[in-house]
Protein backbone atom coordinates (compact mmCIF):
# COMPACT_ATOMS: atom_id res chain seq x y z
CA UNK A 1 0.00 0.00 0.00
CA UNK A 2 2.95 2.36 0.53
CA UNK A 3 4.55 1.25 -2.40
CA UNK A 4 3.27 3.20 -5.32
CA UNK A 5 3.94 0.62 -7.29
CA UNK A 6 1.54 -1.59 -5.92
CA UNK A 7 -1.38 1.13 -5.73
CA UNK A 8 -1.04 2.42 -9.32
CA UNK A 9 -0.73 -1.43 -10.72
CA UNK A 10 -3.94 -2.26 -8.81
CA UNK A 11 -5.74 0.99 -10.22
CA UNK A 12 -4.57 0.05 -14.35
CA UNK A 13 -5.80 -3.42 -14.06
CA UNK A 14 -8.89 -2.46 -12.57
CA UNK A 15 -9.35 -0.11 -15.78
CA UNK A 16 -8.47 -2.84 -17.74
CA UNK A 17 -10.51 -5.56 -16.59
CA UNK A 18 -13.29 -2.49 -17.17
CA UNK A 19 -11.83 -2.05 -21.04
CA UNK A 20 -11.63 -6.14 -21.60
CA UNK A 21 -15.53 -6.61 -19.89
CA UNK A 22 -17.06 -3.99 -22.04
CA UNK A 23 -15.36 -5.39 -25.20
CA UNK A 24 -15.97 -8.64 -24.65
CA UNK A 25 -19.77 -7.30 -23.65
CA UNK A 26 -20.91 -4.90 -26.68
CA UNK A 27 -22.10 -6.76 -30.29
CA UNK A 28 -20.44 -4.79 -32.38
CA UNK A 29 -17.04 -5.46 -33.73
CA UNK A 30 -15.47 -2.43 -34.60
CA UNK A 31 -16.16 -1.14 -31.12
CA UNK A 32 -14.82 -4.41 -29.41
CA UNK A 33 -11.88 -4.02 -31.41
CA UNK A 34 -11.37 -0.18 -30.45
CA UNK A 35 -11.66 -1.30 -26.71
CA UNK A 36 -9.44 -4.28 -27.31
CA UNK A 37 -6.91 -1.27 -28.27
CA UNK A 38 -7.39 0.66 -25.27
CA UNK A 39 -7.08 -2.51 -23.13
CA UNK A 40 -3.71 -2.59 -25.16
CA UNK A 41 -2.58 0.59 -23.64
CA UNK A 42 -3.57 -0.07 -20.12
CA UNK A 43 -1.74 -2.99 -20.53
CA UNK A 44 1.27 -1.33 -21.97
CA UNK A 45 1.27 1.10 -18.92
CA UNK A 46 0.80 -1.39 -16.90
CA UNK A 47 4.29 -3.40 -18.59
CA UNK A 48 5.98 0.00 -17.61
CA UNK A 49 4.81 0.16 -13.90
CA UNK A 50 6.31 -3.29 -13.49
CA UNK A 51 9.51 -2.18 -15.14
CA UNK A 52 8.92 -4.53 -18.36
CA UNK A 53 10.27 -1.63 -20.55
CA UNK A 54 10.47 -3.87 -23.77
CA UNK A 55 7.39 -5.56 -23.27
CA UNK A 56 5.44 -2.09 -22.68
CA UNK A 57 7.45 -1.13 -25.71
CA UNK A 58 6.04 -4.23 -27.83
CA UNK A 59 2.51 -3.86 -26.37
CA UNK A 60 2.01 -0.67 -27.36
CA UNK A 61 3.70 -1.06 -31.29
CA UNK A 62 1.94 -4.65 -31.62
CA UNK A 63 -1.07 -4.82 -29.20
CA UNK A 64 -2.60 -1.24 -29.65
CA UNK A 65 -0.75 -0.30 -33.28
CA UNK A 66 -0.68 -3.46 -35.49
CA UNK A 67 -3.42 -5.90 -34.16
CA UNK A 68 -5.58 -2.93 -34.09
CA UNK A 69 -4.92 -2.11 -37.91
CA UNK A 70 -5.35 -6.17 -39.06
CA UNK A 71 -8.35 -6.70 -36.98
CA UNK A 72 -9.94 -3.19 -38.80
CA UNK A 73 -8.73 -4.45 -42.16
CA UNK A 74 -10.19 -7.69 -41.49
CA UNK A 75 -13.56 -6.23 -40.11
CA UNK A 76 -14.15 -4.53 -43.90
CA UNK A 77 -14.31 -7.71 -45.49
CA UNK A 78 -16.12 -9.86 -42.82
CA UNK A 79 -18.51 -7.79 -41.67
CA UNK A 80 -19.27 -5.32 -38.33
CA UNK A 81 -21.98 -6.06 -36.67
CA UNK A 82 -22.42 -9.62 -34.40
CA UNK A 83 -25.43 -11.57 -34.70
CA UNK A 84 -27.60 -10.68 -31.72
CA UNK A 85 -28.19 -13.39 -29.08
CA UNK A 86 -28.44 -14.58 -25.25
CA UNK A 87 -25.77 -13.22 -23.28
CA UNK A 88 -25.96 -15.57 -20.74
CA UNK A 89 -24.26 -19.08 -22.00
CA UNK A 90 -25.13 -21.49 -18.89
CA UNK A 91 -22.35 -24.00 -19.94
CA UNK A 92 -19.95 -21.38 -20.85
CA UNK A 93 -20.26 -19.77 -17.40
CA UNK A 94 -19.98 -23.05 -15.51
CA UNK A 95 -16.69 -23.82 -17.19
CA UNK A 96 -15.31 -20.54 -16.45
CA UNK A 97 -16.19 -20.41 -12.88
CA UNK A 98 -14.76 -24.13 -11.98
CA UNK A 99 -11.80 -23.41 -14.19
CA UNK A 100 -11.04 -20.04 -12.34
CA UNK A 101 -11.48 -21.16 -9.02
CA UNK A 102 -9.15 -23.90 -9.85
CA UNK A 103 -6.38 -21.36 -11.30
CA UNK A 104 -7.09 -19.07 -8.30
CA UNK A 105 -6.77 -22.06 -5.60
CA UNK A 106 -3.61 -22.99 -7.83
CA UNK A 107 -1.98 -19.43 -7.69
CA UNK A 108 -2.30 -19.58 -3.90
CA UNK A 109 0.99 -21.35 -3.76
CA UNK A 110 2.60 -18.55 -5.93
CA UNK A 111 5.69 -16.81 -4.24
CA UNK A 112 3.89 -13.03 -3.14
CA UNK A 113 4.31 -10.51 -5.37
CA UNK A 114 7.86 -8.81 -5.41
CA UNK A 115 9.14 -11.88 -3.28
CA UNK A 116 13.02 -11.25 -3.46
CA UNK A 117 13.30 -14.78 -2.46
CA UNK A 118 11.31 -16.40 -5.24
CA UNK A 119 12.94 -19.32 -6.85
CA UNK A 120 12.64 -16.84 -10.19
CA UNK A 121 14.36 -14.25 -9.10
CA UNK A 122 16.79 -16.09 -7.14
CA UNK A 123 18.13 -19.19 -9.50
CA UNK A 124 18.54 -18.16 -13.30
CA UNK A 125 18.10 -14.25 -12.97
CA UNK A 126 21.44 -13.43 -11.05
CA UNK A 127 23.33 -15.35 -13.93
CA UNK A 128 21.70 -13.52 -16.69
CA UNK A 129 22.10 -9.97 -15.13
CA UNK A 130 25.62 -10.26 -14.29
CA UNK A 131 25.96 -12.24 -17.86
CA UNK A 132 28.63 -14.76 -16.20
CA UNK A 133 26.98 -17.46 -18.42
CA UNK A 134 29.64 -19.12 -20.35
CA UNK A 135 32.64 -16.19 -20.03
CA UNK A 136 34.61 -18.02 -17.56
CA UNK A 137 38.05 -17.26 -18.65
CA UNK A 138 36.66 -13.96 -20.72
CA UNK A 139 38.02 -10.96 -18.17
CA UNK A 140 40.15 -9.35 -20.22
CA UNK A 141 39.75 -7.02 -23.55
CA UNK A 142 37.05 -4.42 -21.95
CA UNK A 143 37.70 -1.69 -24.28
CA UNK A 144 34.08 -1.59 -24.94
CA UNK A 145 32.15 1.14 -23.29
CA UNK A 146 30.09 -0.71 -20.91
CA UNK A 147 33.22 -3.94 -20.39
CA UNK A 148 32.01 -7.48 -21.54
CA UNK A 149 28.75 -7.15 -21.10
CA UNK A 150 25.50 -5.53 -23.05
CA UNK A 151 23.58 -3.60 -21.23
CA UNK A 152 20.11 -4.46 -21.62
CA UNK A 153 20.32 -7.27 -20.36
CA UNK A 154 16.79 -8.17 -22.26
CA UNK A 155 18.63 -7.86 -25.55
CA UNK A 156 21.37 -10.33 -24.20
CA UNK A 157 19.25 -12.65 -23.01
CA UNK A 158 16.96 -12.34 -25.99
CA UNK A 159 19.57 -12.24 -28.76
CA UNK A 160 22.45 -14.54 -26.76
CA UNK A 161 21.47 -17.14 -23.99
CA UNK A 162 17.73 -18.20 -25.44
CA UNK A 163 19.05 -17.32 -29.56
CA UNK A 164 17.83 -20.51 -30.18
CA UNK A 165 14.21 -19.74 -29.08
CA UNK A 166 14.02 -16.28 -30.47
CA UNK A 167 15.18 -17.99 -34.03
CA UNK A 168 12.88 -20.58 -33.89
CA UNK A 169 10.17 -17.19 -32.73
CA UNK A 170 11.69 -15.82 -35.66
CA UNK A 171 10.66 -18.91 -38.19
CA UNK A 172 7.12 -18.65 -36.66
CA UNK A 173 6.56 -15.83 -37.86
CA UNK A 174 8.06 -16.08 -41.41
CA UNK A 175 5.90 -19.16 -41.17
CA UNK A 176 2.43 -17.05 -40.05
CA UNK A 177 3.47 -15.15 -43.25
CA UNK A 178 4.00 -17.92 -45.48
CA UNK A 179 0.44 -19.09 -44.65
CA UNK A 180 -1.45 -16.12 -44.55
CA UNK A 181 0.11 -15.58 -48.16
CA UNK A 182 -0.85 -19.34 -48.93
CA UNK A 183 -4.85 -19.13 -47.30
CA UNK A 184 -5.47 -15.80 -48.83
CA UNK A 185 -4.39 -16.04 -52.51
CA UNK A 186 -6.56 -15.85 -55.44
CA UNK A 187 -8.34 -18.81 -56.39
CA UNK A 188 -10.22 -19.77 -59.62
CA UNK A 189 -14.16 -18.82 -59.44
CA UNK A 190 -14.91 -22.81 -59.77
CA UNK A 191 -13.08 -23.38 -56.36
CA UNK A 192 -15.36 -21.40 -54.15
CA UNK A 193 -18.55 -23.16 -53.77
CA UNK A 194 -20.94 -20.11 -52.35
CA UNK A 195 -18.71 -17.45 -53.97
CA UNK A 196 -21.95 -15.84 -55.63
CA UNK A 197 -23.66 -14.94 -52.46
CA UNK A 198 -21.05 -13.55 -50.33
CA UNK A 199 -19.86 -11.49 -53.25
CA UNK A 200 -22.31 -8.94 -53.25
CA UNK A 201 -22.13 -7.75 -50.00
CA UNK A 202 -18.96 -8.16 -49.38
CA UNK B 1 -0.01 -10.68 2.67
CA UNK B 2 -2.58 -8.23 1.63
CA UNK B 3 -5.26 -7.55 -1.19
CA UNK B 4 -2.50 -5.63 -2.91
CA UNK B 5 -0.12 -8.46 -3.09
CA UNK B 6 -2.32 -10.76 -3.95
CA UNK B 7 -4.26 -9.09 -6.52
CA UNK B 8 -2.51 -9.53 -9.75
CA UNK B 9 -2.91 -13.45 -9.23
CA UNK B 10 -6.81 -12.53 -9.10
CA UNK B 11 -6.74 -10.24 -12.28
CA UNK B 12 -4.85 -12.49 -14.73
CA UNK B 13 -7.53 -15.78 -13.79
CA UNK B 14 -10.13 -12.84 -14.54
CA UNK B 15 -8.74 -11.96 -17.62
CA UNK B 16 -8.06 -15.45 -18.89
CA UNK B 17 -11.60 -16.70 -17.69
CA UNK B 18 -13.26 -13.24 -19.80
CA UNK B 19 -11.57 -14.46 -22.51
CA UNK B 20 -12.56 -18.09 -22.08
CA UNK B 21 -16.32 -17.49 -21.55
CA UNK B 22 -15.99 -15.05 -24.92
CA UNK B 23 -14.52 -18.11 -26.85
CA UNK B 24 -17.49 -20.43 -25.71
CA UNK B 25 -20.31 -18.52 -25.25
CA UNK B 26 -20.29 -16.40 -28.56
CA UNK B 27 -20.63 -17.63 -32.00
CA UNK B 28 -19.03 -14.95 -33.79
CA UNK B 29 -15.66 -16.10 -35.74
CA UNK B 30 -14.07 -12.75 -34.93
CA UNK B 31 -15.18 -11.89 -31.41
CA UNK B 32 -13.78 -15.46 -30.47
CA UNK B 33 -10.15 -14.40 -32.04
CA UNK B 34 -10.35 -11.20 -29.66
CA UNK B 35 -11.19 -13.67 -26.77
CA UNK B 36 -8.23 -15.88 -27.58
CA UNK B 37 -5.70 -12.80 -27.56
CA UNK B 38 -7.29 -11.56 -24.41
CA UNK B 39 -7.02 -15.19 -23.04
CA UNK B 40 -3.07 -14.59 -24.23
CA UNK B 41 -2.48 -11.50 -22.46
CA UNK B 42 -3.67 -12.68 -19.37
CA UNK B 43 -0.98 -15.05 -19.17
CA UNK B 44 1.51 -12.48 -19.68
CA UNK B 45 -0.31 -10.65 -17.11
CA UNK B 46 1.03 -13.50 -14.63
CA UNK B 47 4.91 -13.80 -16.37
CA UNK B 48 5.63 -10.47 -15.45
CA UNK B 49 3.97 -10.27 -12.41
CA UNK B 50 6.28 -13.76 -11.45
CA UNK B 51 9.25 -11.17 -12.53
CA UNK B 52 8.59 -8.38 -10.42
CA UNK B 53 11.37 -7.69 -7.44
CA UNK B 54 10.83 -5.57 -4.61
CA UNK B 55 12.87 -2.23 -5.39
CA UNK B 56 13.71 -3.61 -8.85
CA UNK B 57 14.25 -1.33 -11.81
CA UNK B 58 14.29 -1.78 -15.25
CA UNK B 59 17.09 -4.68 -16.69
CA UNK B 60 19.07 -2.05 -18.54
CA UNK B 61 22.31 -1.95 -16.30
CA UNK B 62 23.97 1.10 -14.82
CA UNK B 63 26.99 1.63 -14.67
CA UNK B 64 28.62 1.72 -11.51
CA UNK B 65 26.11 1.56 -7.98
CA UNK B 66 24.74 -1.99 -7.90
CA UNK B 67 21.32 -1.96 -8.23
CA UNK B 68 18.58 -4.83 -8.07
CA UNK B 69 17.31 -5.33 -11.52
CA UNK B 70 13.80 -7.40 -12.18
CA UNK B 71 13.87 -10.73 -13.30
CA UNK B 72 14.59 -10.22 -17.84
CA UNK B 73 13.74 -13.72 -18.52
CA UNK B 74 10.00 -13.46 -18.51
CA UNK B 75 10.25 -10.02 -20.63
CA UNK B 76 12.32 -11.86 -22.89
CA UNK B 77 9.89 -14.98 -23.27
CA UNK B 78 7.15 -12.69 -23.43
CA UNK B 79 8.24 -9.69 -25.98
CA UNK B 80 8.54 -12.63 -28.29
CA UNK B 81 4.65 -14.08 -27.09
CA UNK B 82 3.38 -10.72 -28.01
CA UNK B 83 4.54 -10.65 -32.07
CA UNK B 84 3.64 -14.58 -32.30
CA UNK B 85 0.53 -13.86 -30.93
CA UNK B 86 -0.15 -11.10 -33.68
CA UNK B 87 1.02 -13.67 -36.48
CA UNK B 88 -1.35 -16.50 -35.41
CA UNK B 89 -4.19 -13.79 -35.14
CA UNK B 90 -3.07 -12.62 -38.22
CA UNK B 91 -3.62 -16.08 -39.44
CA UNK B 92 -7.28 -16.53 -37.93
CA UNK B 93 -8.38 -13.91 -39.29
CA UNK B 94 -6.98 -14.78 -42.87
CA UNK B 95 -8.73 -18.13 -41.95
CA UNK B 96 -12.46 -16.10 -41.19
CA UNK B 97 -12.15 -14.11 -44.36
CA UNK B 98 -11.80 -17.50 -46.32
CA UNK B 99 -15.06 -18.59 -44.29
CA UNK B 100 -17.13 -15.79 -44.95
CA UNK B 101 -15.78 -16.04 -48.87
CA UNK B 102 -17.01 -19.64 -48.28
CA UNK B 103 -20.38 -19.19 -46.41
CA UNK B 104 -21.14 -15.85 -46.62
CA UNK B 105 -21.36 -15.71 -42.75
CA UNK B 106 -19.02 -15.40 -40.01
CA UNK B 107 -20.95 -17.30 -37.14
CA UNK B 108 -20.38 -20.59 -36.01
CA UNK B 109 -23.94 -21.74 -35.54
CA UNK B 110 -25.22 -20.64 -38.93
CA UNK B 111 -21.46 -22.65 -40.44
CA UNK B 112 -23.16 -25.30 -38.62
CA UNK B 113 -26.67 -25.52 -39.81
CA UNK B 114 -24.93 -24.74 -43.84
CA UNK B 115 -22.80 -27.54 -43.30
CA UNK B 116 -25.57 -29.66 -41.94
CA UNK B 117 -28.07 -29.01 -44.96
CA UNK B 118 -25.07 -29.72 -47.24
CA UNK B 119 -24.62 -33.04 -45.77
CA UNK B 120 -27.94 -33.84 -46.02
CA UNK B 121 -28.54 -32.74 -49.78
CA UNK B 122 -25.37 -35.12 -50.68
CA UNK B 123 -26.69 -38.14 -48.76
CA UNK C 1 -6.15 6.78 -50.94
CA UNK C 2 -6.78 9.83 -48.51
CA UNK C 3 -8.25 12.92 -50.27
CA UNK C 4 -7.92 15.29 -46.97
CA UNK C 5 -4.77 17.79 -47.60
CA UNK C 6 -4.23 18.22 -43.98
CA UNK C 7 -3.84 13.90 -43.33
CA UNK C 8 -1.25 13.93 -46.86
CA UNK C 9 0.77 16.86 -45.23
CA UNK C 10 1.11 15.61 -41.91
CA UNK C 11 1.47 12.18 -42.88
CA UNK C 12 4.02 12.52 -45.43
CA UNK C 13 5.90 14.93 -42.94
CA UNK C 14 6.38 12.03 -40.39
CA UNK C 15 6.65 8.76 -42.48
CA UNK C 16 10.35 9.37 -42.45
CA UNK C 17 10.70 10.31 -39.06
CA UNK C 18 8.92 7.12 -37.93
CA UNK C 19 11.49 5.24 -40.90
CA UNK C 20 14.19 6.54 -38.87
CA UNK C 21 12.70 6.03 -35.00
CA UNK C 22 12.74 2.07 -36.55
CA UNK C 23 15.62 2.22 -37.63
CA UNK C 24 16.97 3.81 -34.20
CA UNK C 25 15.12 1.23 -32.21
CA UNK C 26 16.63 -1.25 -33.96
CA UNK C 27 20.38 -0.03 -33.34
CA UNK C 28 19.37 0.80 -30.11
CA UNK C 29 18.15 -2.14 -28.84
CA UNK C 30 21.35 -3.14 -27.23
CA UNK C 31 21.53 0.20 -24.78
CA UNK C 32 17.97 1.09 -24.48
CA UNK C 33 14.51 -0.66 -24.34
CA UNK C 34 13.87 -1.42 -28.09
CA UNK C 35 15.23 -4.72 -30.77
CA UNK C 36 14.06 -6.28 -33.51
CA UNK C 37 10.74 -6.92 -32.67
CA UNK C 38 9.47 -3.35 -32.13
CA UNK C 39 11.31 -1.64 -34.72
CA UNK C 40 9.76 -4.22 -37.40
CA UNK C 41 6.36 -3.36 -36.55
CA UNK C 42 7.40 0.31 -36.34
CA UNK C 43 8.70 0.32 -40.02
CA UNK C 44 5.83 -1.69 -41.17
CA UNK C 45 3.59 0.54 -39.22
CA UNK C 46 5.15 3.46 -41.35
CA UNK C 47 4.73 1.79 -44.82
CA UNK C 48 0.90 1.11 -43.75
CA UNK C 49 0.61 5.22 -43.08
CA UNK C 50 1.67 5.40 -46.49
CA UNK C 51 -0.28 2.94 -48.50
CA UNK C 52 -3.31 4.82 -46.31
CA UNK C 53 -2.27 8.13 -47.19
CA UNK C 54 -0.98 7.77 -50.88
CA UNK C 55 -2.40 4.69 -51.97
CA UNK C 56 -1.45 1.22 -53.13
CA UNK C 57 0.44 2.37 -56.02
CA UNK C 58 2.76 4.93 -55.18
CA UNK C 59 3.71 2.65 -51.83
CA UNK C 60 4.41 -0.59 -53.95
CA UNK C 61 6.37 1.80 -56.86
CA UNK C 62 8.56 2.34 -53.14
CA UNK C 63 8.81 -1.19 -52.18
CA UNK C 64 7.75 -3.69 -54.64
CA UNK C 65 6.29 -6.81 -53.48
CA UNK C 66 8.88 -8.59 -54.61
CA UNK C 67 11.21 -7.25 -52.14
CA UNK C 68 8.83 -7.68 -48.86
CA UNK C 69 8.86 -11.21 -50.10
CA UNK C 70 12.25 -11.54 -50.35
CA UNK C 71 13.42 -10.16 -47.43
CA UNK C 72 10.67 -11.77 -45.77
CA UNK C 73 12.89 -15.19 -45.84
CA UNK C 74 16.23 -13.28 -45.75
CA UNK C 75 15.43 -12.55 -42.44
CA UNK C 76 15.78 -15.85 -41.31
CA UNK C 77 18.42 -16.98 -43.64
CA UNK C 78 20.32 -13.78 -41.60
CA UNK C 79 19.91 -15.52 -38.47
CA UNK C 80 20.42 -18.58 -39.39
CA UNK C 81 23.36 -17.93 -41.29
CA UNK C 82 25.09 -16.03 -37.95
CA UNK C 83 24.34 -19.50 -36.56
CA UNK C 84 26.31 -21.73 -39.48
CA UNK C 85 29.25 -19.58 -39.32
CA UNK C 86 29.62 -20.85 -35.61
CA UNK C 87 29.38 -24.10 -37.18
CA UNK C 88 31.72 -23.22 -40.39
CA UNK C 89 34.30 -22.06 -38.03
CA UNK C 90 34.74 -24.99 -35.96
CA UNK C 91 31.90 -24.23 -32.77
CA UNK C 92 28.55 -24.27 -31.83
CA UNK C 93 25.61 -23.23 -33.76
CA UNK C 94 25.36 -19.29 -32.71
CA UNK C 95 28.37 -19.03 -31.46
CA UNK C 96 29.19 -15.28 -31.45
CA UNK C 97 32.62 -15.62 -30.15
CA UNK C 98 34.32 -16.72 -33.59
CA UNK C 99 32.59 -13.14 -36.00
CA UNK C 100 35.54 -11.82 -33.77
CA UNK C 101 38.01 -13.85 -32.11
CA UNK C 102 40.60 -11.54 -30.66
CA UNK C 103 38.01 -9.29 -29.08
CA UNK C 104 35.08 -11.05 -27.64
CA UNK C 105 32.66 -8.20 -26.56
CA UNK C 106 32.99 -6.99 -30.16
CA UNK C 107 31.94 -10.69 -31.45
CA UNK C 108 29.15 -10.84 -29.53
CA UNK C 109 27.76 -7.21 -30.26
CA UNK C 110 28.14 -7.90 -34.00
CA UNK C 111 26.30 -11.05 -33.30
CA UNK C 112 23.44 -9.49 -31.70
CA UNK C 113 23.00 -6.63 -34.41
CA UNK C 114 23.31 -9.25 -36.99
CA UNK C 115 20.65 -11.13 -35.52
CA UNK C 116 18.40 -8.75 -34.26
CA UNK C 117 19.10 -7.12 -37.67
CA UNK C 118 17.63 -10.61 -39.12
CA UNK C 119 14.46 -10.68 -37.01
CA UNK C 120 13.24 -6.78 -37.80
CA UNK C 121 13.26 -7.67 -41.35
CA UNK C 122 11.43 -10.65 -40.87
CA UNK C 123 8.98 -9.07 -38.66
CA UNK C 124 8.55 -5.84 -40.99
CA UNK C 125 7.90 -7.59 -43.71
CA UNK C 126 5.92 -10.33 -42.54
CA UNK C 127 3.05 -7.71 -40.94
CA UNK C 128 3.67 -5.31 -44.01
CA UNK C 129 2.55 -8.58 -45.81
CA UNK C 130 0.13 -9.63 -43.05
CA UNK C 131 -1.94 -6.23 -43.82
CA UNK C 132 -1.66 -6.29 -47.44
CA UNK C 133 -3.21 -9.67 -47.73
CA UNK C 134 -6.11 -9.14 -45.15
CA UNK C 135 -7.04 -6.04 -47.41
CA UNK C 136 -7.11 -7.77 -50.14
CA UNK C 137 -4.89 -7.30 -52.21
CA UNK C 138 -2.96 -9.50 -54.56
CA UNK C 139 -0.04 -11.23 -54.57
CA UNK D 1 12.68 27.84 -8.02
CA UNK D 2 12.95 25.79 -10.90
CA UNK D 3 11.27 22.86 -9.50
CA UNK D 4 8.46 24.65 -8.22
CA UNK D 5 7.49 25.93 -11.59
CA UNK D 6 8.17 22.33 -12.73
CA UNK D 7 5.56 21.37 -10.25
CA UNK D 8 3.46 23.85 -11.10
CA UNK D 9 3.21 22.80 -15.30
CA UNK D 10 2.73 19.40 -14.45
CA UNK D 11 0.04 20.09 -12.35
CA UNK D 12 -1.46 23.06 -14.25
CA UNK D 13 -1.09 19.85 -17.23
CA UNK D 14 -2.49 17.19 -15.03
CA UNK D 15 -5.73 20.07 -14.56
CA UNK D 16 -6.62 19.87 -18.42
CA UNK D 17 -6.23 16.74 -19.06
CA UNK D 18 -8.80 16.35 -16.39
CA UNK D 19 -10.96 18.84 -17.47
CA UNK D 20 -10.57 17.03 -21.00
CA UNK D 21 -11.49 14.07 -19.84
CA UNK D 22 -14.64 15.28 -18.16
CA UNK D 23 -15.25 16.99 -21.22
CA UNK D 24 -15.64 13.98 -23.23
CA UNK D 25 -17.87 12.61 -20.28
CA UNK D 26 -20.24 15.41 -20.22
CA UNK D 27 -20.54 16.81 -23.52
CA UNK D 28 -23.83 16.06 -25.37
CA UNK D 29 -22.58 14.74 -29.02
CA UNK D 30 -19.43 13.41 -30.72
CA UNK D 31 -18.54 16.53 -32.45
CA UNK D 32 -18.28 17.82 -28.86
CA UNK D 33 -17.02 15.33 -27.39
CA UNK D 34 -14.06 15.50 -29.97
CA UNK D 35 -13.47 19.37 -28.66
CA UNK D 36 -11.97 18.64 -25.22
CA UNK D 37 -10.26 15.08 -26.88
CA UNK D 38 -8.22 17.41 -29.52
CA UNK D 39 -7.83 21.10 -27.71
CA UNK D 40 -7.32 20.11 -23.94
CA UNK D 41 -5.58 16.94 -23.88
CA UNK D 42 -2.89 18.45 -26.33
CA UNK D 43 -2.38 21.82 -23.83
CA UNK D 44 -2.69 18.80 -20.76
CA UNK D 45 0.09 17.12 -22.36
CA UNK D 46 2.11 19.87 -23.63
CA UNK D 47 2.05 21.13 -20.24
CA UNK D 48 3.22 17.64 -18.22
CA UNK D 49 5.90 17.06 -20.79
CA UNK D 50 7.26 20.97 -20.19
CA UNK D 51 7.02 20.10 -16.86
CA UNK D 52 8.68 17.11 -17.16
CA UNK D 53 11.77 18.66 -19.06
CA UNK D 54 12.21 21.31 -16.61
CA UNK D 55 12.83 18.56 -13.85
CA UNK D 56 15.56 16.70 -15.77
CA UNK D 57 17.21 19.74 -16.34
CA UNK D 58 16.85 20.36 -12.66
CA UNK D 59 17.73 17.04 -11.27
CA UNK D 60 20.36 15.76 -13.28
CA UNK D 61 22.10 18.93 -14.02
CA UNK D 62 21.67 19.25 -18.17
CA UNK D 63 20.75 15.45 -19.48
CA UNK D 64 20.41 16.99 -22.67
CA UNK D 65 19.42 13.54 -24.33
CA UNK D 66 16.48 13.47 -22.28
CA UNK D 67 15.07 17.04 -22.61
CA UNK D 68 15.68 15.98 -26.31
CA UNK D 69 13.43 13.24 -26.24
CA UNK D 70 10.97 15.05 -24.58
CA UNK D 71 10.85 18.19 -26.87
CA UNK D 72 10.49 15.31 -29.47
CA UNK D 73 7.57 13.72 -27.93
CA UNK D 74 6.25 16.99 -27.65
CA UNK D 75 6.38 18.05 -31.47
CA UNK D 76 5.42 14.86 -32.14
CA UNK D 77 2.30 15.08 -30.39
CA UNK D 78 1.88 18.82 -31.35
CA UNK D 79 1.63 17.70 -35.02
CA UNK D 80 -0.48 14.38 -34.46
CA UNK D 81 -3.37 15.29 -32.45
CA UNK D 82 -4.67 17.50 -34.12
CA UNK D 83 -4.22 15.90 -37.11
CA UNK D 84 -5.89 12.69 -35.68
CA UNK D 85 -8.99 14.63 -34.40
CA UNK D 86 -9.06 16.13 -37.93
CA UNK D 87 -9.34 12.51 -39.15
CA UNK D 88 -11.99 11.27 -36.53
CA UNK D 89 -14.17 14.25 -37.59
CA UNK D 90 -13.70 13.80 -40.97
CA UNK D 91 -14.98 10.62 -40.96
CA UNK D 92 -17.86 11.09 -39.12
CA UNK D 93 -18.82 13.63 -41.36
CA UNK D 94 -18.58 11.57 -44.59
CA UNK D 95 -20.29 9.10 -43.16
CA UNK D 96 -23.22 10.75 -42.12
CA UNK D 97 -23.56 11.74 -38.37
CA UNK D 98 -25.08 14.93 -37.67
CA UNK D 99 -24.38 16.99 -35.01
CA UNK D 100 -26.27 17.74 -32.69
CA UNK D 101 -28.11 21.25 -32.76
CA UNK D 102 -29.66 21.69 -29.51
CA UNK D 103 -33.40 22.23 -30.54
CA UNK D 104 -35.37 19.50 -28.78
CA UNK D 105 -35.83 18.52 -25.22
CA UNK D 106 -32.53 16.63 -23.66
CA UNK D 107 -33.74 13.12 -23.29
CA UNK D 108 -34.85 13.21 -27.50
CA UNK D 109 -31.79 14.77 -28.16
CA UNK D 110 -29.63 11.54 -26.39
CA UNK D 111 -31.82 8.94 -28.20
CA UNK D 112 -30.91 10.13 -31.59
CA UNK D 113 -27.26 10.32 -30.87
CA UNK D 114 -27.75 6.97 -29.59
CA UNK D 115 -29.22 6.00 -33.24
CA UNK D 116 -26.94 8.01 -35.28
CA UNK D 117 -23.70 6.08 -33.29
CA UNK D 118 -25.72 3.41 -33.66
CA UNK D 119 -25.35 2.82 -37.15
Amino acid sequence: MSDPVLLINVLLLLLAIGAALAAMWTRDLLGAVMLMGIYSLLLAIEWANLFAMDVSYTEAAVGAGASTILLLTALTRTGTREKAGPNFHPTALLTVLVTGAVLIYGTSDLPRFGDPLAPATVHVAPEYITQTVGKVGATEATENDFGDHVPNAVTAVLASYRGYDTMFETAVIFTAGVCVIIILRPLAGSARRRTAGSKEDA
Amino acid sequence: MSLFETFNSIAFVVIMMLGLYTLIARQNLVKKTLGLGLFQTGIFLMYITLGVRDGGVAPILQEGAPLTYTNPLPHVLILTAIVVSLSTMAVALALIIGVREEYGTIEADEIATIDRADAEEGA
Amino acid sequence: MSESVVLRTIGGMLFPYILVYGLYVQMHGEIGPGGGFQAGVLVAAAFILHSLLFGKELTDRLLPTWLVDLSMSLGVLLYIGVGIVGLVKGSYFLDYSVLDPTHPAHAEALGMTLVEAGVGLTVASVILTMVRKVNGEPA
Amino acid sequence: MLEYVADALMILGGFFAFSGSLGILRLPDFYSRLHPSGTSDTLGQLLILGGLSLKVIFDSSGDGLSVGKLVAISLLLFVTTPASTHAISRVAQLSGLKPWTGADSKEADFSQKEEDTNE
